[in-house]
């Protein structure tokens, strides 16, 4: 089948089947009956099994006709396609059209506050109970624990065997007293992240996603699709024009997903701001100023423009060269320089926050959210690692715990079971 | 120079550890930073009555202990470290400073008493609106009116000029320009015609204050529009001492960093053992010694009154404030995620360092200074 | 813009690449650095006649290859890889765009195909012993004799100079000030009038000469006085192309430093698995790739002549210098003592790098430019 | 004895015996015997016995009269104290004398091409022959070996035992036919080092100093009493002022070893001439110059006050603060910050060298000498592994070497034997 004539039959389809008047629920089941709600998925499995490219053509006939789509996400753009992969055909029956209505929404429980650049060294433990597991210990950061209905659990299973195959997937239950969801607020004031405690959490055997102690090549696969998804959920983070109760539910739907994420444009250093706050300042007069942006500005574009390299690269089929994975570090120079270029345009009024700050607080919520940027999502240590053995082929440290029992490797004593 | 420290002064640097850590540990700074005034009035009492803190370098003869800014320096060191939030910078670094600069024997005798003994929180009010933290800076007005003055303009970026009984201000003569025509006044922070307002700061450990004159009746101190050099001398005296409390602040983020570095365990092994934390760690320890030693120069300086404070002041504030900040953020990344979050200690010390960046004037700003000290 | 290069452009690569590896390996460069005409006339005609290098970007009506700048700019990539040494960047990057930008059609007529075959060697003489890569560091004047023109005065940091047949010169008219009464002249090297002397350089791999002009008979260029536009293009098409080489340089660099690492071994493992050393590395990719990017930026803007060069060119050149400076700096560090032997060849291209620094401005100089055309 | 005893000693027997027409040698013998060329040795070798403090009034005494003394150099303070502490009586009785008068120059032989970093990984062997050893290898950085008499070797005697247990320290002569000297140029164009290339060189085993397998220990102590003596060979690399053959030999012999540090100012950065550089290009007029010299002279100042607050500490005999151990590494930032600002005060002059450069090519010479400082003597990776294991007491990286046989371990191809 060929762009045209899938065009054409989700053309016709909405045509025929898009009332705004419809429940977000209602219209999303329409959605996985139809298969046109994620068309790349399988047949079998509410989706269509067309090829990513046709994929976008559908969502394009979407976006022009202005229907809602499927939920943005860690439900659709995580879970789902994890459960795909490697969950039993149970699981995808019981758990994936209720990600696609929208009816459940999922949160990541993989990072811990003693396992952090070491995810792998996790220490949350799941034990079998007849056909359930018991589940205690504490996860972080945590995005939407607190609107949940299930999460991607990672949890040690086995203490013997080296840490990356004692590990086992979960899909739990939040809602369950064993969970405990507990906002966790930062440095700038936002709380967007949750602590979960689990405390003799209960889930069956039939929730583990893939084989019990296979749990780390599942975490793999979530994490390769964290990794595409983030721009995704920008993309989609857009509710469709127009009126009808499909729509101010989706509105509503999204408004709390990205509410979270309200910071994110600041913690990157605001560079967009730069120019017009040195005019508005005077301080573009002052040749030490108009250095430093002259710098920040040149750093900016040619990040930017080793980014489209990459993507150059990609579009041409051509193998990846090394601008793709560098992308990360420079978000973390640019920020740090941008909050330099601010706080030297601001001068005194660096001082200031909230109605009495720049920009009624904005430059403040910059210079507080900044530091975020080199650690979230891998600090720049373990960046610099990943680019200097993947990119240019250095050799590892020596690893010391990798061959050896969990059970028998250093700990955090916070993490001491 | 002796690039060194007394016995007495070594203990006088243990007794107010002591005393800071018994009375302020950083849950106190939790605790204030959250409320108006921003410290807490038993500890002060405690720190004036017992310990005669805010009069360690005001001058026997006006009820202080006659210290030195060495002595000073120890005291705001021991304060940076521990995050005291107090009026001890605004009302003894900056204000007892501008008097003793700009007051005449009289108005010493009838006004650094009070801020010796503790009973008067002063503080003195210098940048405007506009920022600046020099003598083109200063707009507010002074007319003499009957004897007395009347001041029309702002001042903003007062410290704890919320709480202060006392106001210390600069002012020019209507139509005077640059070094020109400045003078010194003082008048009670409740006087009629004074309006102030707390401002929403980066660092809520340092309470700052924007202040209007309308007609502000306030007394001239020294002589009419001779306030220059003392405006010159009290600010490099406070950048030494401001100096002073961001290396103190510096070395207790390090001890924490490393303490922290050396617990924390990662892929099997404390990341204390990785060599970019280690030498991150050393760099820290590099930023911070440079910074030490600059304000130790920067004090003795000022101890000894030498010319040596319009290059070493400017010198200290510059280079300590760019130690401190990237001490600071090292020290958040070296934290991880945890080091993010609102429960570490750590950023309470970065939105200080963040907020000792500008105050007083940024680095440029004094680099610039340095420049002209060093006959560019 | 693309972000990539053609299969042809990469065809290109490949067989410039290949023609240096044999023509001139690191041997060579050493060898002719220490030549006063700083290059090898046998490889030249070959690259010339058999790869017809010099004529890559010239016009075919004008007897060149009539590609872009990009290819351009992947032939000195690759000159930069190999330190090639020859008149190529004076000749074919300077002097050919001082021609196309300044000369009419009879002009580029006269003098482009010469140089386009490689059997002239030319040269672009701007900057004076003031030491400015702008209009107003133009101090030569130019007064018309019946006829001609009459050049007095001198130039210096004239790339090639000494071994140049023609000369292109910019001058100003006596008395005219900035941008005003500026244009560009064409005479022969042996031309009477004409004294050229060779500089000791810290760079040996690219010569440079001093020219002095006391009354040299030369062809105006264009018209006279409109000389300014021109100037600034051919200033930004050789920052552009500069910055192509110091990528080409800095590529090798990091390739010769991350082999080193691999084979170094000490403490029983190989120091590329120290994580200084590592992320050492991974700094130095960070920068090579910002500076490839802006290289290629800037070639796409010379090739499409859009008005982007103006912000594209300056941006690749101060950040293409302090990118290439940095990771020589690091080379050297990561060679540890043998780097800083003689043997070793890191310190060829640290000396490139130290020289690509300031050749056609300064880093300062290119972001004050960036600045205006930001509209700071 | 205290200091005015001595004082009064001294000068009485300078007074009685300073000759200056008498040759280098001969005086220097008069040293010798009366002990007062070295009076902090022990009295049964060549020296009284005094503590340090009373050594330099000795040396106050010397200086004030005029007299020359013994010579400076490797052979007085490295060779001589380590032979004092490790060394057989023979050796004492063989190798001192000379030291003292001058007639044998010393040099290093520690570093090779395959261990810098490592100097405990050397590979140079001695093999037992008979009562001699047989030595072959290669030195490198060997300052004075060009016209050493004897040569202060480290070589390898056991290979079946961990890196530092296996190796030996010999007084070797370098005037034989198995011992080739080669100087070796840098990159600023000076040669001030050699390469030594041993060729079935060969040693009496009695020229062992300290027991055989126990030259790491002994290597240790010459490494201490270097890092105390480049200060001391700066104050003594001068000779005294008058006529006589004595002085003119000593200035000869000085300017000698002297010779190879011509360039170490430069290294350093000149952050002396940095002002006037400035005010004489007109450079000082620049804002973005100015505070580039700013930030540079502050470094500089507050490197130098803490290199005094470490001075003041010793003397108030006060445990050593970190400030001794970051001296180092303020050096070469310091030396980096220089060059950087020396180029923007010169601009395009900075592409000229020679008598064709700025201040007659020493900018130029500063550019190309500084990449030293962060090498020489130990790299700054080095000195930031020392400060953050003994001055922060971070743990080490973990040891794959230090307990293995070293014949084990991996060597650079290049050194494989």
């Amino acid at each position: 089948m060929n762009a045209d004539e899938v065009r054409a039959q989700v053309r016709a389809w909405l045509e025929a089947n898009w009332n705004p008047e419809l429940s977000l629920v209602e219209w999303r089941n329409q959605l996985a009956d139809s298969g046109w709600g994620c068309p790349t998925w399988p047949s079998e499995w509410f989706g269509r099994g067309l090829p990513v490219a046709l994929g976008d053509v559908v969502a394009e006939e979407f976006e022009r006709i202005g229907a809602v789509g499927t939920p943005s996400g860690g439900g659709m753009t995580l879970a789902a396609p994890t459960i795909l992969e490697h969950g039993s055909d149970d699981l995808k029956r019981r758990l994936l059209r209720p990600i696609v209505t929208g009816e459940h929404s999922w949160c990541q429980l993989f990072s811990e506050p003693g396992s952090g650049s070491d995810l792998a060294g996790l220490t949350t433990r799941a034990e079998q109970d007849g056909d359930e597991y018991v589940v205690n210990g504490q996860k972080l950061w945590s995005t939407s624990a607190h609107h949940a209905r299930y999460g991607m659990l990672l949890a040690r299973t086995n203490w013997d065997v080296p840490k990356h195959r004692g590990i086992s997937y979960f899909a739990i239950e939040m809602h369950q007293p064993g969970v405990v969801v507990r906002g966790l607020r930062q440095m700038n004031g936002y709380a967007s992240f949750n602590e979960v405690f689990f405390n003799d959490a209960r889930v069956p055997a039939a929730n583990a996603i893939g084989e019990v102690g296979n749990g780390w090549t599942v975490a793999l696969a979530t994490l390769a699709h964290e990794r595409r998804s983030f721009d995704a959920l920008q993309a989609r983070g857009r509710s469709p024009k127009g009126e009808g109760r499909a729509i101010d539910e989706n509105r509503a739907e999204i408004a709390e997903l990205m509410e979270p994420y309200k910071w994110y444009p600041q913690r990157a250093g605001r560079v967009d701001l730069i120019i017009e706050r040195a005019k508005a300042t005077g301080r573009n007069q002052d040749p030490v100023v108009r250095q430093a942006i002259a710098k920040l500005l040149s750093l900016a574009r040619s990040a930017e423009w080793t980014g489209r390299r990459a993507k150059a690269a990609r579009v041409l089929g051509r193998p990846p060269g090394p601008e793709g994975s560098l992308g990360k570090l420079y978000a973390s120079e640019v920020a740090r320089a941008a909050a330099h270029v601010h706080t030297l345009i601001s001068g005194s009024d660096a001082l200031l926050a909230g109605s009495d700050g720049p920009l009624e607080g904005l430059i403040a919520e910059i210079l507080l959210s900044v530091p975020a940027v080199s650690i979230a999502g891998g600090t720049d240590e373990i960046q610099r690692n990943i680019v200097s053995e993947r990119v240019l082929g250095m050799p590892k440290d020596p690893q010391i715990d990798a061959a050896r029992a969990f059970r028998d490797v250093p700990k955090n004593l916070a993490s001491k079971r | 120079m002796r690039f060194s420290f007394s016995e007495e002064q070594e203990e006088l640097r243990r007794v107010v550890r002591r005393f800071l850590e018994e009375t302020s540990p950083i849950g106190e700074a939790r605790r204030l930073m959250e409320t108006p005034e921003g410290y807490e009035p038993a500890v002060w009492k405690q720190l004036s009555q017992e310990l005669a803190l805010p009069g360690v370098q005001v001058p026997e003869a006006y009820g202080g202990q006659g210290f030195g800014f060495v002595e000073l320096g120890v005291v705001l060191e021991e304060m940076g470290r521990a995050l005291y939030c107090g009026p001890y910078f605004a009302s003894v670094v900056m204000a007892a400073n501008a008097i003793l600069n700009a007051g005449d024997e009289a108005q010493k005798q009838a006004l650094l008493p009070g801020i010796a003994s503790g009973e008067t929180l002063a503080t003195f009010a210098l940048a405007e609106p506009n920022g600046r933290w020099d003598a083109d800076g200063v707009a507010l007005e002074a007319r003499p009116s009957n004897g007395a003055w009347r001041l029309d303009g702002a001042k903003s970026f007062v410290v704890d000029g919320g709480s202060a009984d006392l106001l210390v201000v600069i002012a020019r003569a209507p139509g005077s320009r640059g070094t020109d025509g400045l003078s010194f006044f003082s008048l009670r922070a409740n006087a009629s015609g004074v309006t102030r307002r707390p401002l929403t700061v980066v660092d809520p450990t340092r309470k700052l204050a924007s202040i209007s004159f309308s007609g502000a009746r306030a007394d001239l101190l020294g002589d009419a529009g001779a306030g220059a050099p003392a405006l010159a001398k009290t600010l490099d005296q406070a950048a030494a001492a401001l100096a002073s409390e961001m290396a103190g602040s510096a070395q207790r983020l390090l001890e924490l960093t490393v303490d922290y570095a050396k617990a924390r365990v990662q892929f099997g092994r404390p990341i204390a053992s990785f060599q970019a934390i280690k030498h991150k760690c050393a760099d820290m320890l590099l930023a911070l010694e440079l910074a030490r030693s600059s304000a130790y120069y920067a004090a003795e300086a000022a101890s000894e009154a030498s010319d040596e404070l319009a290059m070493a002041a400017p010198l200290a504030k510059a280079q300590g404030s760019d130690a401190f900040l990237a001490i600071a953020a090292e020290a958040i990344q070296i934290h991880g995620g945890l080091g993010f979050t609102w429960e570490q200690d750590v950023h309470l010390y970065f939105k200080r360092a963040k907020a000792s960046e500008v105050f007083l004037g940024d680095p440029e700003f004094h680099r610039e200074r340095l420049a002209r000290v060093w006959g560019l």
